[in-house]
């Protein structure tokens, strides 16, 4: 299953398997992309919300 | 098997050489020049490196005119030596047809008025400023290709540059108002003990140093000039900090388009798109470059934050000076030179963390 | 002699005020409370005053209703708890007549839609947002005084306030292009272990945090209003660097006016007059602010840089966050609305160097 990067455009592919909300990067430009799959409808958007951890 | 010399090979960047260059396939270290450590084992000054480097001991080297001897059947030579010291190395190493790689700032700039300013001097070689190129490979990559003298980069001038310059080439940015603020180890400074490296002098502190103009701007104003034909004025403030190895640059600026955050992702993707040590940071598990997940190592990670409320735009680079900022970027300059992978022998030098 | 009580005493905020005011000569330590340490002597959570209060045990305080049996009799109450625990315990501790300085965020702000935006909470006093008075007493002196609750400013905040203010007033730097870029120590994040905290994730780095906005900057905006009259969004970015103690900030923007250094460093003078715990820093031996020159003391050192190539003016401030940062500024308001003099007790705490 090929997919775009959503940031640089290059091609993904995904396994059949993947599950949504899984956190995939994308080999050309290191982008961290969440799954997001409704039905047989997937689509990669940029993970964004910084994990508070690591902040004071 | 190519052979490489190091002139100037007992600081501490001449140490980082070493380390790389043993791991590295295709390039043997024929010499290693130190006058203060002449005739003992490279250990001597990196005991770090002891059984590492077994036959090598530096040799002297004192005047340029002894270069055809010393170092007369290698291909390639760094020079690590102090600044103004190396100005007149370079056209001798040249003159006997060896490739160089010039650590100092002696050949950085391109305008002379520039080292009148910066550095105090009239430039004895205008026209091997022309002929020298800038040693940024994410920048000038293909100008180095061809190279036989490249003028290797400051360590606080490449991570300012690394944040900046893809951002101000994409355009969105106020460039009259920009101001970069680098926190760095205390390494940077070399191995020559003064007050201000001296340990407890140096641990906890958190200080502004030469905050009102430090050379290492002319070489990001001259990368932005390079890169948007503009002739910009940039606050450039660095810091020492209580760390020994690292230089983290804040750039600041404000937005003159409506960009969102994707918009400036993009921009890092498509300016570093097949760069192998630029790592761009966004979001989980830690949204901003961190020093330590570079040390040791040739990465640079490249983040940013941008503040929908004030307009303003904050672009981040955190390398390892001695690395990024000085020894890893000289090997890479070195393998584009004499034609090697860019990331031959730099590839085995993972960050080490924590 | 004034009694007082601090609640929340166990963390490295209670701490400090412990440890100041063990040698205060006017104000003695009645109740420490802990929920954590209760019934347990102080030194359990504080070993370096072992032997210092020799009977002062952590007593239990769990809901503002039990503030009067707990701390009934004393002039002043520390209230050391987490934002948003602060809250109610406030209008408690005015209603059975005591004077508060809350070190917490929960009465800094004038304006409720900043608590809105930046602590996403509809404040549930209004009325004592009014009455409260923001506890910077180089801004806020007089007020301070007569003042029956002081919320006692971040550290953050603090440091930066206290390099821009002066020169944001004296109307000579361009308000609408201004960025604050502070260093802070891993003791800023209090005594909690999480993992940015751990020691191997925090030796040796440098890294931006909150770098979208930070919480602190609606303090810094609301002192520069009241000050200028003039509504900034100012681009405010904290780094966690490789220190324990010290919050420097570096605050940029660009001159409006053309001034000297001369008439810089006369703004700061004219401004801090008087004021005990501000020392301006300019020319050797050390040219610029340092946070090692005031650790463990209540002193704050404000320099600053002015780069005339670029029109682009630097100011600085060094504070110790858990001192003229917190616990220390939090005695210097309980002097004042105590009618005590300004420095008493603060000024036995010499600067630790190196």
């Amino acid at each position: 299953m090929k997919v775009k990067c959503p940031v640089c455009g290059a091609e993904i592919e995904l396994p059949e398997d993947v599950m949504d909300g899984e956190i995939i990067e994308c080999e050309s430009c290191g982008a961290q992309l969440e799954v997001k799959k409704s039905g047989d409808k997937i689509e990669l958007k940029v993970a964004e919300e910084a994990a508070e951890d690591w902040g004071e | 098997m190519f052979k490489v010399a190091i002139v100037g090979a007992s600081g501490y960047t001449g140490g980082e050489l070493l380390r790389i260059l043993a791991v590295h396939p295709k390039v043997e270290v024929k010499v290693a020049t130190s006058r203060e450590y002449a005739g003992k084992p490279v250990y001597y000054a990196h005991p770090h490196l002891r059984g590492i480097y077994r036959r090598l001991k530096f040799t002297k080297l004192e005047s340029p005119e002894q270069l055809a001897d010393v170092v007369g059947d290698v291909d390639l030579v760094f020079l690590a030596l102090p600044h103004k010291v190396s100005l007149h190395f370079v056209p001798k190493a040249l003159e006997i047809g060896l490739k160089v790689v010039d650590l100092s700032a002696d050949y950085r700039l391109k305008r002379i008025e520039d080292y009148k300013r910066w550095y105090g001097y009239e430039h004895p070689y205008p026209d091997l400023l022309e002929k020298a190129v800038y040693g940024i490979p994410e920048l000038y990559g293909e100008k180095i290709k061809g190279a036989q003298l490249v003028a290797n980069p400051g360590c606080n001038a490449t991570s300012s540059i690394l944040a900046v310059v893809p951002i101000a080439s994409a355009g969105f940015i106020d460039l009259d108002h920009l101001v970069v603020d680098v926190k760095v180890g205390s390494s940077e400074a070399g191995a020559k003990p003064y007050r201000g490296g001296h340990h407890p002098e140096r641990e906890g502190t958190a200080r502004p140093y030469d905050a009102s103009g430090h050379r290492h701007v002319a070489e990001l104003e001259q990368a932005i000039r390079d890169f948007t034909g503009k002739d910009v004025r940039v606050g450039f403030t660095p810091h020492a900090v209580s760390m020994i190895r690292g230089s983290l640059a804040s750039a600041y600026s404000w937005l003159t388009k409506d960009v969102k955050d994707l918009d400036v992702q993009r921009a890092y993707a498509k300016f570093y798109a097949g760069k192998p040590f630029i790592k761009i940071i966004r979001g989980p598990p830690m949204p901003y470059p961190d020093v330590k997940n570079v040390y040791g190592s040739n990465y640079a990670e490249v983040g940013f934050a941008l503040d929908k409320r004030v307009g303003r735009l904050a672009m981040f680079a955190a390398i390892d000076n001695l690395m990024k900022g000085a020894a890893g970027v000289a090997v890479q300059n070195m393998n584009l030179m004499l034609g090697i992978e860019e990331d031959e022998g730099l590839k085995y030098l993972m960050p080490v963390r924590p």
